[in-house]
């Protein structure tokens, strides 16, 4: 049991420890090879690192939920997308332009829905067909992609609304509108997984799916509220993103839900799912942030930054099967 | 709070060798996607050259990957780190305002290059420096104009378009500079059809492949870049479809050699190095208190076929 | 028996739906558009298939497996990337094989942390797509390769060149679909993936290696890879760095098309060719009924849950999932 | 004895299924404070008709009574709210979860907007372990407990209501004898508070241990119900499958040749230490001993599948150095595992497939396998082994448990061992197949081959068995001729009462 409790604690603190372990080593690594005379750690720097982590951040606190299902989500990327044009398409639909600043909220509350509604028809295929998630959303991937294109050509959808972009460039309490969101999501999402019958379920339903159907939880629906819930989270995160920019590309989000995965992973939850944690999660999110980060600030090129990303994704799995490893008497399979 | 916060900040920054930025400027850039062709990646080398040639400037290079939001992420890092002029290389010309914005209030000059944001951002920013990518447009269209008229098919020939990577200014503009321009010069040469290349040579080939199967008449292929217009070529060759006119835009060296070798008609010479130096040159102009143009292109000409022994091959 | 014959036919339908649907599509484009079923169409679709369709083939071994790959596709960059770079500067018949080897090179560090250290393979692919990614910008500096001479080359021949009037991207994408297939189900290592991937605790338990097979399927993918990334240098004689981004799920729709399980143990190289006709049909098709691209999107989306759920449904013997 | 009325009543019960009528009429009622037997062979309709008890699938025809009210149980929830609770064969826990939330899964207690309400649920489940008397706490984590401690959680649930018949599906299908006389001791609880008990199993001792009644069903039918005084195994067996099975002592004895296997000093970490045997040519030696003595992992350790902290393996009295299956097949050696879905079979595969599958490197010709000497292989222990299948192209996965074992048998068979290992040979198998199975060990080591049996079904043991080797907590307690055996003497040594004796 101390052993056991020794590598939960390993597990779980890890990823601050290389948080730590970064924020140390580009501190040091700037003084030497930065172009830039600021430090790495000023607090400046510090509270943009956590409003930077927010769009993917925002998808990954999602991501985990669904993960801790042991399932995969794949098509964030493009609900991000159809989301953000939802939503500044609609600024510029007449009844919403008669209303002033009224339809602002409008305007979140039609593009939430829209992610919320992409969600759904995720959790619903998910549902009805039982086919696995992976095939599912990676489906999907590629469908909602297609609707993004299809609501406005190939063309940029735009609406530079400044009330919007005010909004979203506050700081309250020297903390950014998106990070204020960021951590509000983390909560909410902690005291879900922690502390509700619908949080709780998701571990049951990961660790051992037979069981919990056994127990009269109702998988189906249970899956189809954490697709909603992350097809609101990435609309959210779209939301966020696009009141300070304005202007959605067709192809923006792409790659998003390889990036929440990975930051998911990093955070130590587990693939097989039945295992993992928001905190971890938060910590994946800012670790890799702070990676993009750290190297630009070091002045790393691209190659550099991919590089080393894909090979610490793999380090840590790495470490993590070590951790998991019950030593040399472990049956050889 | 704001107050001590930016003290501190001044004072790490006197700590950490203000001494020596007396006279040395920082100019940071955050380009759109290097590594996703030779025309970006030699524009960053022949930037980071000129950087490193001229000893008062400090050049912090930074590469957005194509993604809008770490191009964000970084103009708002080099305004925290108080660089002394930003210069971007827009993922997107919209979504970038309130940034270049935020840079502008912050008191820091923006220059943006190789493809302009919108015009609602032409308050935020000092200058644009870089093609005028219409007129690029314009140019191919009177490059296949001209040539079809040399053929005299200029009454009938058809024309099909592969065009950049949707959502993307340079695209966007190129495209819309070819199609006004062409009924104007050739007003009975129809474009028939027009599908995203995606900046990408095998995705262009896969289009033209299609395009040569749904039309038995093509007279005249316009790409987006020269890199799209090869593969076009590649897929017209591997089909044994002869006569097409093929006409691009930013030639690379590729359609440089195919010109040579005649299959290639002709392209719109833009130079990365040009491109690269002409913003660091505007940042430093802006810098040193100089006068310059808004627009501040940088000239683009016709190649062809009959006048690329003016030109030199490109680098790239 | 009334219940076990619709059974049968159920499971007719499964096996071969993937079959039906692929003939429905041709013969519905077929009416709408003549020219789509014109020989010299059909031969433009399957060669311009052959790259994804060679790349799907090694795949289908690592899902088989019980794996997956999703670094194919920067892989094939990779070495489109090399041996463009290698051609001018050791020759052809150098570049070759050396790109052969480099790329086999990476599929054996994929192969030994998905097989020997038994890292979840999702994860480590996932991380080399990005790290391969990062290998190829090094390697090419970020610059668009390309042969200089391009006329003075047989490097040519295998994009390029036809033989008896079939182009030879289509009869190396044939003869590797025949062979690998043969491998695939006829052969002793064949037999060992399907057993690794269907139950892999059985399989050790009967003796067979199983780190060293997904070693192996890891080698077979990478060895497709490096064939599309000849094919893919050959036909364009110069590339970029982005060649083959995208592209791991193109393929692995396609390997799901072909009904391929994402648990292991099942699928068949056959298949997996006719998931990536399918695809490349649609495409086509869609192209010339001047339909925007995007559609076809939306419409490869629509197969595969159509295609993955009749599978599923007919091994259940009920349309829809039984959880509640 | 006057018979109160019932807790749980089936009348006519008949479940079809298309082409096939799984139940056909099944009609039996459970008393309170009665341990009711439900007996049948695989395939009799056990599993379908508590499904339909459960609420899982709805039946044709008849009616189901709780108390004297007649019920239409539509899910598992509506069956356990009416009082009539499954405790699984499979365990079924969420590994990551706690005692307490495994114990409420899908009922955790609320308070508003969906919180859990923790106080209660741990105040509730304190409450039901302490009633099951075990060392664990609510807030355990289920993933550390031991499988008898799994099990115990998984009663747990069954107490989360007041239940009125409690139905366990071999419940000792994983546990060990000491395990077992817990978990009687809870069904007596459960008795004794009025609760009906039905009790499916295939394990006759335990029947007649702990039952009152016993009702037997066969191909969906149902055949009577005995009163367990009053009758024996051989009428509960014939009414099961028509003929009676012999399950006494073998009487077999023939020529033994030398010593096959030996080992020595064979330690594996914490897993077993000091482990010394040898076993001959045309001998049975039966390993046996609480689940957890360390019985597989010898098994497995021999085979190469786990790394040995120290000792000899000898082979015909040379040493050899077995570092993985291949090793071990190399040298003559076989395992059929202990548990054949996972680690015996690939379920998906045919079953000539899964045959040959050992030595499918070697039915090459040229570069393919030959299909002549896979199927040559298949026909062959097929007809040696009664084999019931429509074909070697049937996929195994569909076959009955006992068919499945004979495949898994039939593989190692095939390769010609010198020693073979069988880990619970008939666990999960129907009583008929069982002595099947058990025949064709006792055939085996006629024929020469060096047999090891682990079990943990004493009957079966004492049954195949020439020598049986007595395990606890990792260590060989003692060895047993068939002459010296007795009951007694082998439990008190698999209890570890014998160390000291």
């Amino acid at each position: 049991m101390a052993i056991e409790n020794r590598k939960d604690m390993i597990k779980q603190g890890g990823i601050w420890v290389f948080i730590l372990a970064e924020l140390i080593f580009f501190s040091m690594a700037g003084h030497y090879w930065s172009v830039s005379n600021q430090a790495f750690m000023d607090p400046g720097n510090m509270l943009l690192l956590l409003k930077q982590s927010a769009p993917i951040g925002i998808i990954a606190l999602g991501m985990t939920i669904i993960m801790i299902n042991g399932n995969i989500d794949l098509s964030v990327g493009a609900i991000f997308a159809l989301s953000a044009v939802v939503l500044l398409d609609s600024l510029s639909w007449p009844f919403m332009m008669a209303m002033g600043d009224w339809a602002l909220p409008l305007a979140w509350g039609f593009a939430l829905l829209t992610g919320v509604t992409l969600g759904a028809v995720n959790g619903l295929i998910v549902w009805k067909t039982g086919i696995d998630a992976f095939i599912v959303t990676l489906g999907s991937m590629l469908g909602f992609r297609g609707l993004v294109f299809m609501y406005n050509g190939e063309q940029p959808t735009s609406n530079l609304n400044w009330t919007l972009v005010d909004f979203a460039e506050a700081q309250v309490l020297g903390l950014h509108t998106a990070t204020w969101f960021l951590f509000g999501t983390a909560l909410v999402l902690w005291f879900v997984t922690t502390r509700t019958n619908h949080g709780r379920n998701a571990y049951a339903i990961g660790n051992n799916r037979d069981a919990a159907v056994n127990a009269g939880i109702r998988v189906g629906p249970h899956f189809m509220w954490n697709f909603i819930l992350i097809g609101f989270l990435a609309a959210l995160s779209a939301v966020v993103f696009y009141s300070e920019s304005g202007s959605v590309n067709p192809n923006d989000g792409m790659l998003y839900e390889l990036w929440a995965i990975t930051a998911v992973v990093l955070g130590g939850t587990k693939l097989a799912g039945g295992y993992g944690s928001i905190a971890g999660t938060l910590g994946g999110v800012i670790a890799i942030q702070l990676l993009r980060k750290g190297l630009g600030h070091i002045g790393a090129d691209t190659q550099t930054v991919n590089l080393v990303i894909g090979l610490i994704l793999i380090a840590v799995l790495f470490l993590d099967r070590q951790l998991t490893r019950k030593g040399k008497e472990e049956l050889k399979i | 709070m704001k107050n001590t916060m930016k003290a501190a900040l001044a004072c790490t920054t006197a700590m950490f060798g203000s001494a020596a930025a007396a006279q040395t400027m920082t100019i940071g850039i955050t380009q759109n996607n290097v590594g996703v062709d030779s025309y970006q990646t030699t524009y960053e080398r022949a930037f980071i050259a000129a950087a490193e040639a001229n000893p008062d400037v400090n050049a912090i290079v930074l590469d957005a990957g194509g993604d809008v939001a770490r191009q964000l992420a970084q103009i708002e890092d080099l305004i925290q780190q108080q660089v002394d002029a930003i210069i971007i290389w827009p993922t997107n010309g919209e979504a970038v305002i309130p940034a270049v914005r935020r840079a502008h209030n912050a008191g820091i000059p923006v220059v943006v290059t190789n493809s302009n944001i919108a015009e609602q951002g032409f308050d935020f920013i000092s200058s644009f420096s870089g093609p005028d990518n219409v007129t690029q447009g314009s140019r191919a269209a009177e490059i296949m104009c001209e040539r079809f008229t040399e053929l005299g098919i200029e009454d009938e020939a058809r024309v099909v378009q592969i065009s950049g990577q949707p959502g993307y200014t340079t695209a966007i503009e190129r495209q819309q500079g070819f199609d006004e321009r062409l009924p104007e010069v050739c007003p009975n040469v129809t474009l028939v059809a027009t599908q995203p290349g995606d900046w990408n040579r095998e995705r262009s080939q896969q289009v033209m492949e299609a395009f040569l199967i749904q039309y038995d008449d093509i007279d005249g292929v316009y790409a987006g870049d020269d890199n799209m217009g090869i593969g076009a070529l590649n897929a017209a060759r591997a089909a044994g479809r002869e006569g097409i006119t093929f006409v691009g835009a930013t030639n690379f060296a590729v359609g440089y050699d195919a010109m040579e070798a005649g299959d290639y008609w002709g392209s719109i010479y833009q130079s990365p190095v040009d491109d690269a130096e002409a913003a660091l040159q505007t940042a430093i102009d802006i810098l040193n208190g100089e006068e310059v143009p808004f627009l501040n292109y940088f000239d683009t000409p016709k190649i062809t076929q009959d006048n690329m022994g003016d030109f030199t091959k490109p680098v790239f | 028996m009334t219940g076990l014959t619709r059974q049968n036919l159920g499971t007719i339908v499964a096996k071969q739906g993937i079959l039906i649907a692929f003939a429905l599509f041709m013969i519905g484009f077929a009416m709408v558009n003549q020219r789509f079923i014109a020989l010299d169409n059909i031969s433009g679709v399957i060669r311009s298939s052959a790259i994804l369709g060679v790349m799907a083939i090694g795949v289908t071994f690592v899902v088989i497996g019980g794996n997956l790959d999703l670094s194919v596709g920067s892989m094939m960059s990779f070495s489109t990337i090399v041996v463009l770079d290698l051609h001018d500067k050791i020759g052809p018949g150098l570049a070759i094989p050396a790109m052969f080897a480099l790329t086999l090179l990476l599929g054996a560090f994929i192969g030994f942390l998905v097989g020997y250290l038994k890292l979840n393979s999702l994860i480590v692919t996932l991380g080399m797509l990005s790290a391969i990614h990062g290998l190829t910008l090094t390697w090419s500096g970020g610059k668009n390769m390309d042969i200089a001479d391009k006329s003075g080359t047989w490097f040519s021949f295998f994009g390029q060149d036809r033989i008896m009037g079939i182009p030879v991207p289509i009869l190396i994408f044939a003869f590797l679909a025949a062979v690998l297939a043969m491998v695939l189900s006829r052969t002793a290592f064949g037999r060992k993936v399907y057993a690794v991937g269907g139950n892999g605790q059985a399989a050790t338990f009967s003796g067979i290696p199983r780190a060293r097979i997904v070693f192996m399927t890891y080698l077979v993918s990478a060895f497709c890879v490096a064939v599309a990334g000849l094919l893919q240098a050959s036909r364009s004689l110069g590339s970029q760095n982005t060649v083959g981004q995208g592209m791991e799920l193109e393929v692995l729709a396609a390997v799901i098309l072909g009904g391929a399980s994402l648990m292991g143990g099942s699928g068949t190289v056959f298949k997996t060719v006719i998931g990536v006709l399918i695809l490349g049909f649609i495409q086509n098709g869609l192209l010339l009924a001047g339909l925007d691209f995007y559609v076809q999107y939306m419409v490869t989306w629509a197969i595969i849950i159509l295609a993955v759920w009749l599978d599923i449904a007919a091994k259940r013997g009920h349309l829809w999932s039984p959880i509640a | 004895m006057t018979s109160p009325s019932p807790v749980l009543r089936l009348e006519g019960i008949v479940k079809t299924f298309p082409g096939v009528r799984a139940l056909d009429g099944v009609s039996f009622d459970v008393r309170p404070g009665e341990v009711h037997a439900l007996m049948g062979e695989n395939g009799a309709g056990k599993s379908t008709l508590m499904k339909v008890l459960g609420g899982v699938l709805a039946p044709n025809d008849g009616q189901i009574y709780v108390g004297d009210a007649p019920v239409v149980m539509t899910s598992p929830q509506e069956a356990k709210a009416k009082g009539v609770v499954f405790i699984h064969q499979e365990l079924s826990l969420a590994g990551e979860l706690s005692v307490a939330e495994n114990i409420f899964l899908g009922e955790l207690p609320l308070k508003s907007f969906g919180r859990v309400d923790w106080q209660k649920l741990y105040a509730d489940t304190d409450r039901i372990l302490k009633t099951l008397n075990v060392s664990f706490t609510a807030r355990t984590r289920v993933g550390s407990l031991s499988i008898a401690n799994q099990q115990m959680v998984e009663i747990g649930r069954a107490l989360t209501v007041d239940p009125r018949a409690v139905i366990f599906d071999e419940p000792t299908a994983s546990l060990t004898d000491a395990e077992k006389v817990v978990l009687f001791d809870v069904i007596a609880d459960l008795q004794a508070s009025g609760v009906g008990v039905i009790y499916i199993s295939h394990r006759m001792e335990e029947i007649f241990k702990i039952t009152d009644r016993i009702s037997v069903l066969r191909d969906g039918q149902y055949r009577g119900t005995l009163v367990t005084a009053e009758t024996d195994e051989d009428k509960v067996t014939q009414l099961m499958i028509g003929r009676s099975l012999d399950l006494s002592r073998n009487a077999s004895q023939h020529q033994m040749g030398d010593t096959a296997l030996e080992v020595r000093g064979l330690s594996c970490g914490i897993l077993f230490e000091d482990v010394s045997f040898a076993v001959r040519k045309g001998e049975v030696l039966g390993f046996y001993g609480l689940v957890g003595a360390g019985r597989t992992e010898i098994a497995e350790t021999i085979f190469g599948l786990r790394e040995p902290s120290a000792g000899q393996i000898l082979l015909n009295g040379l040493e050899v150095q077995i570092t993985s299956p291949i090793d071990a097949i190399r040298h003559g050696i076989s395992l059929v595992p202990e548990d054949r879905k996972d680690q015996g079979l690939v379920l998906g595969m045919s079953c000539r497939d899964n045959m040959t599958l050992p030595q499918i490197g070697r039915l090459t010709k040229g570069p393919f396998i030959s299909d002549r000497a896979e199927i040559a292989i298949f026909d062959k222990y097929r007809d040696k082994l009664d084999i019931r299948t429509p074909g070697w192209r049937q996929t195994v996965g569909n076959l009955s448990g006992g068919n499945q074992q004979k495949i898994v048998i039939g593989k190692w068979l095939s390769m010609h061992p010198e020693v073979l290992i069988v880990d619970e040979p008939t666990r999960g198998i129907d009583v008929g197949s069982k002595s099947e199975i058990h025949n064709l060990i006792r055939d085996l080591a006629a024929q020469g081959f060096a047999v090891i049996v682990i079990s943990s079904e004493m009957p079966e043991v004492l049954h195949v068995s020439d020598r049986i080797v007595a395990m606890f907590g990792g260590r060989v307690m003692r060895e047993f001729t068939s002459e010296e055996v007795t009951e007694d003497n082998l439990i008190q040594a698999i209890s570890g009462i014998a160390a000291n004796a």
